[in-house]
């Protein structure tokens, strides 16, 4: 699904965000990367919906080469991935609803197509009652939901999420966390950056360290500490 | 169909921009409008000058006062050598009475030159209709020197400087129109710009779910187009309002006649309009552009 | 001490604005420049028609041919009375020799009628000097009928007509001048806010840390004023060199001279230079503000 | 030192933030605000520098009532106040230093006071050796020590941090907080608002914590749980 071989990333400024990267994420993995801040996890999540491009070094998504792509195909490559933020990024103007049909406005998707399946993604959220909100009118982690509604309204083969609880109390992470964990049984490939110790421990899920650019652990069923 | 989804979603994202910043867009219309109504002022000016000018230029003659001694062999020798010149259209010959004849007409309304004309000695002329008055130069220095030419006379000086104000008048004019469009064009760009600030989430969160660039731009160019469009059709009016008063109220219709040709007329709103628009395209088109390639 | 440092904070903060942002600041100051060009071209066409119009109009005088009947008593009397009338400055006779003297200089250029001059019946004649041409109508009415007199002659068409250019060119002058003063200041607001707005994390740690509005807003309304002043100064520039070029090349010395009157010139620049900072201030501070309420 | 009486806040959007709040903070206190997500503890960071006014109440910060202060008054009053952000809210283009000597110079302090100061408060945060670095050169418990020590430049009575490592990893995190411990040790007074609970579990400080813009418990050597 997705293959990192020897991925080196230095950034303008002169910074070395990852060293010479070799990593393989089978379709249906549940990932957690984790490691100490300034470590590479955004870095990673950024190269593989392309919002970075590598300095050197080959990224394979969905059998496809993307590191050589050009501009124009970048949104055809972004519509295979979801992006869920640690900070939301929903539109606070617009309903829930709204923010999730947007998603699928913009790719040039039909009417009651749209209709059809932002109902879809919003029901496995669990917040199809709360259609009509806007995100002042959710609490956080419903707005949470609805990122992670419209990040999977598009059916995407990866879904990739930084540090999705940051702002989140233990509770309502949990409870994000158990959603991306259903949306990954159903198929979608999960990729998630975290700093949340307890949550990585009760998930018993693949986990990647890293340290300074460095992969320093890859474990099937993994735990935060290893590298503490 | 989902091109006609697509059509209701760009025309909502249009009057929504629009909607955003009323006064953001009241400004970059209304400068539109200003620098398209000096683009129309200068049109219509150098039209008429143009149309003076012709004019004037059409009626100068270069006129030969003969010596009262020249013969008629000598004369009609004379015309009939300027005849063959170069750009010279008609010579005619008009004699003592014709003079006097004339000078009366012109007079008519003074009386107390009305009563010279009688008793004054005037000279016959051979009168020269040119084809092209920029040869009126060479034509002189040829005859200057024949016996039967008493005077020469033409009106250089005032087609001189008819011509030289249409020059000043265009250079200043084009220099001004130029840099008029260039701050229109920014003003466009700047609210589109802002526009498009004030929407950067939102651009933020299409790119990442995957519309294509186009898909984006479009609204926000069609909101310069929009901008350039509605400033240059305020301007077309605002210009042929006034041109139709300044033409029914000029003053000087019997010296300087208004043009008001219809076909001229069009083809400055036509341009107007055509302005407005090209500089509404390219001042949003530079600011959505410059903006997307930051965020990439 | 502290308010030393202060200023040079400031100095440093005005310079690194400008840096900023060059094509927004260029624009900016382009944008004053031709606004002050605009104004400049306007009060120097207002100056030279203003001129034009008091020497015609000093130069207007009503003349009375009298008729070659009357007798020198008949035309005393007239003359007594009319100095009597209210705005006659002065009324001076002219004798048939004395016209002739005149009309025989007006023509020297002209062969043809140079020669006519001599044997020409001319009348002669009353002229009124007026002290206020508006009370010209006024006057003839009272003296038409007066039986010395023949005919009655005065400027008053090209009087009119010079007013009324001047009148529309000051109100469509000054309606585009009120326009353009907008447009300009609404784009140097423009770019500030667009600076503001790059600086907005800054100022909005400015605000946390304990910075006043005032110290804020500084800087930006600095920035406003130095746009609008170098725009005026360029326009300033400009305009003398441009109209120093014209008064030496300007073909119709003899016909309309242009104005070379120091002090008015001076007068201009000051009002150019006033008008670019005026105008850069007012566009800053409406940005500066409307954007800190906003943040707060 | 900070007197809460009664306070309510209704946000423009309808949201109730804050219900009924009685509080009151003593000079030199450490506490921790904690609660879930939207019961209210930046609200109550807010009003103390004065960021939002409350709609009902009274307010007291350093023996004055800030209620009701016009907007020429503001500035004076957060001079003693430093803030903390998760974010950091750093400016990126100047360096360590004049990050921290900004925050003098925009109130009008003298050039050799900035530097006195500056160097005290970088020193005191221990990166006086890495003053001339920039934001990007530093890893992230760096930068947020930066910001702390622009924070307390000024000698503030009062320093409030809101989440302030909750983009932290744990050992970083908990850096952040015993810096903040030794600040309140030398006089001032600490407010942190946090999500994270082994922090706050192992500081053993006063602790209050929220729910739905109530306060729900004020114990004063209290854990992070009690309200789970
Ligand atoms: N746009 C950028 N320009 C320059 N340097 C950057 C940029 N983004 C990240 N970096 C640097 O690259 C390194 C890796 O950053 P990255 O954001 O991937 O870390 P991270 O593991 O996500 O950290 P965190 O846990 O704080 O989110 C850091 O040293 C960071 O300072
Ligand atoms: N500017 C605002 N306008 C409208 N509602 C707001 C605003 N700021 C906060 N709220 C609402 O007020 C409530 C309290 O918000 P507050 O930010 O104080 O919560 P919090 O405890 O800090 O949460 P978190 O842990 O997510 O930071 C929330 O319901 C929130 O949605
Ligand atoms: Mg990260
Ligand atoms: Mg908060």
């Amino acid at each position: 699904m997705i293959a990192f071989q020897g991925v080196s990333v230095v950034y303008p400024n002169g910074v070395t965000a990852l060293r010479n990267l070799d990593l393989k994420i089978e379709k249906g993995d549940f990932l957690f990367l984790v490691g100490p801040t300034g470590s590479g996890k955004s870095t990673i999540l950024k190269l593989i919906y392309r919002e970075e491009v590598c300095t050197s070094g080959r990224i394979i998504v969905a059998g496809k080469e993307i590191t050589g792509i050009s501009r124009r195909q970048i949104p055809y490559l972004r519509r295979g991935i979801g992006v869920v933020f640690q900070d939301f990024k929903l539109l606070t103007r617009r309903t829930a609803w709204d923010n999730v049909a947007f998603a699928l406005h913009v790719i040039g998707v039909g009417r009651t197509e749209v209709k059809r399946q932002t109902a879809k993604a919003l029901d496995s959220v669990g917040l199809l009652h709360k259609a009509d909100a806007l995100p002042t009118e959710l609490s956080a982690g419903e707005q949470q939901r609805v990122c992670i509604a419209r990040a999977i309204v598009n059916n995407p083969v990866i879904l990739v999420a930084d540090e999705p609880t940051g702002n989140l109390d233990p509770d309502t992470s949990w409870d994000i966390v158990q959603l991306l964990s259903r949306i990954n049984i159903k198929g979608t490939t999960v990729i998630m950056a975290t700093h949340d110790r307890s949550i990585v421990d009760r998930m018993r899920k693949r986990v990647i360290a890293l340290q300074n650019g460095r992969l320093v652990r890859d474990e099937d069923k993994g735990a935060y500490i290893g590298e503490l | 169909m989902s091109s006609r989804m697509r059509l209701g979603y760009f025309l909502s994202e249009t009057a929504s921009n629009l909607r955003y910043n009323g006064l953001m867009t009241l400004a970059s219309i209304g400068t539109v409008t200003v620098s398209m109504l000096v683009l129309g002022a200068f049109l219509l000016f150098n039209l008429n000058l143009k149309s003076t000018i012709n004019e004037v230029s059409s009626k100068t003659r270069v006129c030969l006062y003969l010596k009262a001694e020249a013969s008629v062999a000598e004369v009609d020798a004379l015309k009939r050598m300027i005849e063959g010149l170069d750009g010279v259209y008609k010579v005619d010959y008009v004699s003592v009475d014709k003079a006097r004849e004339r000078l009366k007409q012109d007079m008519s309304g003074q009386a107390d030159l009305g009563r010279i004309v009688d008793t004054a000695p005037l000279p016959a002329s051979l009168e020269i209709e040119m084809v092209d008055t920029s040869k009126v130069a060479s034509l002189t220095s040829v005859i200057k020197g024949q016996p039967a030419i008493d005077e020469i006379h033409y009106g250089e000086d005032i087609i001189t400087t008819l011509n030289m104000i249409r020059r000043i008048v265009q250079i200043g004019g084009l220099a001004a129109i130029i840099i008029l469009c260039l701050v229109t064009a920014f003003v466009i760009a700047n609210t589109i710009r802002l526009t498009v600030f004030a929407r950067r989430k939102e651009i933020r969160i299409m790119q990442l779910v995957g519309a294509t660039d186009w898909f984006i731009n479009w609204p926000f160019i069609m909101e310069g187009i929009f901008h350039g469009l509605a400033g240059s059709l305020l301007a077309v009016g605002i210009a042929a309002a006034g041109y139709a008063w300044l033409v029914k109220n000029w003053p000087l219709t019997f010296i300087f006649p208004l043009a008001y040709n219809e076909q001229a007329l069009l083809h400055i709103s036509i341009a107007l309009l055509a302005g407005g628009v090209l500089v509404g395209a390219f001042g949003s088109f530079s600011s959505v552009r410059k903006f997307l390639k930051a965020l990439a």
